[in-house]
């Protein structure tokens, strides 16, 4: 496990990442154009989608798909309810706990490529429909957190309205991602032949711009944001990881999910949102800082899954599955 | 070159809002007004930058409607309604148009 | 034919084509950066014309590409005017039908490379130089709307005027398009070597993203502009390009094409720009409507040639060729 | 700090129309301008979005000069002609500049 | 709606002196601004175009700050004193704010 | 050599670099998007310093590496000197002559591509850690100008303070550069195998886009900018690379470096900046015209060197290292 963290802490992708937190850290000017930055996510969800497609074109549907979904959506909606207690506990106020919990219920696409990665270099086999699951895992925990947000306090109302979840429901991550499932689901192997130089080939390059970015966000967040954060709560987006893991292995050994798609699942009970939830929050939650959501799932949890998570999950999932 | 008076409203918004404002200019009337990109800028919650950003709930923009001035103050109080719980500065300044609009 | 209509369909660029107008009917906010865009359109234009121009290194020069060039000159010019007397009588008023006329009788980039995928999947060979009598049919079209809108009416006056005729020629769409196939012709298979990962290999996806975005404006378009379109202007959309590509089959049997070449050139015929014309109709007839044509354009005759219209002329083109 | 009386003219114009109108700036003399895109808008013409636009036909901008206000009645004037046949909207106001432009 | 009185200060600067231009105005108190890129202009040193441009040497923007009148004669000789002897064009009006701030 | 430089004249990137200039001069519309410009010059950093990173993984440290860096600082901080007195000679004013013998003490990154793809064409052998002699040469030129300016000029004063360091030194465009190349470094050929699709097989078609956006600018700048130039300063642009070529041809031939590093060498002598070097003149020598630097450095010695300079540095480097 050592090994396989230090050869995930030597792979291009985090070594970008790191790049990018040391120039934002040290103050560089270095940075990635906004539009650049958004046509790299778009590119990873389509990517990301269209393979998940094309991966289901080619192993069917399945029962234990159907049961990995409602998984996904328990633990999705479930784990803001204890990420919430935990943040109030660590003396986070009220709405900002709220808020935060609604990014740890979601997922982060990046994490999920990152653990895609390292299972193809173990040669450990995963289901490729995980992407759907990745996929209906990113809203309900939104609607959890706006539940939380709204008990016992008349401040936070009005806001289940038909155009919010109209919002949610059609938010551009989503819909890039979901698209290019079916796209990848309709035309199978023969739409991989021809997209596979553009979507699969130039994957890993595009990933490290697009980490390259991410390291840049979440250096600034880190320069600007730790003086809001106590070490509780800084605990917290090391602490969580582990809780959200440990219930997905549950789920998977439950299903009869094999090892690499254990891993999978616990990496997405693991991983915070940092595209569709914030902006979800901020429309529902004005009052909560983002940049306390930011900094700790971007800035602290993200680089702790991929470094220490990751290669844990893993060697967790082969014992629950082997 | 004949002028007219009329108060240019310009407000501050996030990203995250400026849809739902937009519609709310819609439902009142079809009031007009432009929108621009910021790069940048500082307010109480601290300095940002608009590079790298990828999210929806990152980015500003100012909206600006030049309007009647008779219009003023009940467009201001939508406005105010929208923005007031977050991030958002309003102004109002004079200015004069040419032609007939 | 309706075997490659279902299979043309099933295109991942026509499905992501489709997903856009599904967002954007939809509401959702997905959308591309505008400099994305471009660039996109960039490198669609330098893609084409640069593999054009390498086929032409390959072929050489003939009489037969002469005659083509002459026979895209004379539809670019005359199509205008058969399009404007439909429009006349499908109720559309003087200026707004001069306008919209003027974009059928220019092409679309974008069904030109369609037509080159479909034939290219079928094994049916053509000419790379047809690449440049899609250049030409660019232009020709545009001063034929203008002596429409002027004809009989003072108010539209003045308008080829050097300065005016030296933005239309020098147009950015059109100088890419032109210089990378001048570049693809000088530097031949060895310049082809070192860019096919970029301009060929790259090209299916590059071209999902662009189709995607299209999508989204022709979804905006039919969104926004449907109600100030009456059905008998609908219908032009859809009638306009088989009398397009009828003319441009006279012509190709007339010249001798291969069943390919034919299939292109009816293609060109039968599609309407939404590039470089409208832009050129802003500055000058300023008091037509541009969503009318957009919408027209890209949210009917596009679709229709991509299902319906391409494999109808690929069948037309084997029976007049063969 | 010495502050100096100008006029700020500001059009918001289609990007079509932009290279001519800049044009017809240097003609008249050399007037300084500035240019900032903007990314949507609504008017008579309905809700447009920059985002996705590929052709030179879509897009909007934001010019603005800050002038002598002796000299703003020519410009307007010029300004007025170009635009007056499309998309496009001129307003005036006062500002004061700093040092000795 | 009640409306106060405010200065608002509009600044244009290169990129190259942009960060200076923030770091100065967070020195003297957290001045809240905002910037927004232009896509182009001309000025004593001729015509120059956003597009593009690659390096940091290339490339302007607006920046502005809504403040008390006040502060404004203390800002303005801050400001100056950064950009007086690089492009720049400093100029102040008159707006009125909604709310508290 | 003459074979050479019309083989080199008609590669795809400079004939692209010349349709943009023609393009410009003939006022086009053409553009390419700021956003995407800044990109492509950031991916081309990257892809140069992974590049040169995994090099040196594969070959190891050398005693030549420090020495040829070691050169690379001198020629860099010693150049603008002799390019300052070349300047005054030919009438430019103090601060402006400053400014640029900033630019030739400099390196330009597009130029070091252009003449390893000779090299790599011409099957000559080179170092590559070269990437990181280019990487150290960028700055010094700055410290030297900055001196420059300052000698004997009240005006000019106060700008090595910390601050000034700090951004000269990490600066976004040399931190992606030695970032990349530390990248490059630490995961060697397994990161390279994973990166290949994106960062070597685009590269040609990257650069391409790139130099027809360099083209656009420094035709822009021959247009409106060679008016404010004497002959005597232009014909600076093209003395000037000879003189850095030669001075680096004699510290190569000191150190023993092969032909092909000799080549490269020469040709970082010759090339002067046009991405890191022109923000810094800004900043501390606000009063130069950056008008000048860049059509001096962009529009003439850029094409000069790649046209005629690096066919006829290699010719040298041949001899001197044969
Ligand atoms: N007085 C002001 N003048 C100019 N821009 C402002 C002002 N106040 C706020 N802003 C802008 O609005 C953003 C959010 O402000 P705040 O909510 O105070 O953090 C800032 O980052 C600025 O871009
Ligand atoms: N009164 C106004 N205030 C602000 N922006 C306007 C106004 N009128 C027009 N615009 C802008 O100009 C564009 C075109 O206006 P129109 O020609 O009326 O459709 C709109 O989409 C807006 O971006
Ligand atoms: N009076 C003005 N009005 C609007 N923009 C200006 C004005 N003066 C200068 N600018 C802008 O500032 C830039 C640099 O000005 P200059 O230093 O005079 O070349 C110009 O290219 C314009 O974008
Ligand atoms: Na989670
Ligand atoms: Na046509
Ligand atoms: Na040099």
């Amino acid at each position: 496990m050592l090994a396989l963290a230090v050869q995930n802490l030597a792979s291009p992708s985090v070594l970008f990442f790191s790049m990018g937190i040391g120039a934002s850290l040290g103050r560089s000017d270095l940075s990635v154009p906004e539009a650049i930055a958004r046509f790299l996510s778009l590119y990873l969800l389509i990517s990301i989608g269209f393979r998940g497609g094309a991966e289901v074109a080619h192993q069917g549907l399945t029962l234990a798909l159907v049961l990995t979904i409602v998984a996904g959506i328990v633990l999705s909606a479930g784990l803001p309810f204890i990420a919430y207690v935990m943040l109030r506990g660590a003396g986070l106020d009220h709405v900002n706990a709220a808020a935060v919990a609604g990014h740890y219920g979601s997922i982060s696409a990046v994490t999920f490529v990152a653990v895609t990665g390292v299972l193809t270099q173990l040669a450990l086999p995963y289901d490729g429909h995980m992407i759907a699951v990745a996929a209906v895992m990113e809203t309900p925990a939104i609607f959890s957190a706006l539940l939380i947000a709204r008990s016992g306090h008349q401040g936070v109302k009005g806001q289940f309205s038909g155009d919010f979840l109209r919002e949610i429901a059609l938010n551009g991550s989503i819909v890039a991602l979901l698209g290019a499932f079916a796209v990848g689901w309709i035309t199978g192997e023969r739409g991989m032949a021809s997209l596979k130089p553009f979507l699969l080939d130039a994957f890993p390059g595009f990933l490290c711009v697009f980490l390259l970015d991410m390291g840049l966000i979440a250096g600034r967040g880190l320069r600007d944001g730790w003086r809001s954060l106590s070490i509780a709560v800084a605990g917290f987006a090391w602490g969580m990881p582990l809780i959200g893991a440990a219930f997905a292995a549950l789920f998977a050994w439950l299903i009869g999910l094999s090892a690499g798609s254990t891993a999978i699942l616990m990496t997405l009970g693991a991983s915070a949102s940092y595209i569709a939830v914030p902006a979800a929050m901020r429309l529902a939650l004005p009052a909560a800082n983002p940049a306390i959501a930011l900094t700790l799932s971007l800035g602290l949890t993200f680089p702790f899954n991929l470094i220490v998570g990751i290669p844990f999950y893993i060697a967790v999932a082969q014992m629950v599955a082997g | 070159m004949q002028l007219f008076a009329r108060k240019r409203i310009e407000i501050l918004i996030e990203r995250a809002l400026l849809k739902r404002l937009a519609d709310e200019l819609d439902r009142i009337g079809e009031i007009p007004y432009s929108v621009a990109p910021l790069a940048g800028g500082r307010g109480r919650a601290g300095r940002w930058e608009a590079d790298g950003q990828v999210g929806k709930a990152a980015g500003m923009f100012v909206l600006w409607c030049i309007v009647d001035a008779a219009r003023t103050d009940d467009l201001l109080k939508v406005l105010f309604a929208i923005v007031a719980r977050q991030v958002g500065l309003i102004s109002v300044s004079d200015v004069q148009v040419c032609g007939q609009t």
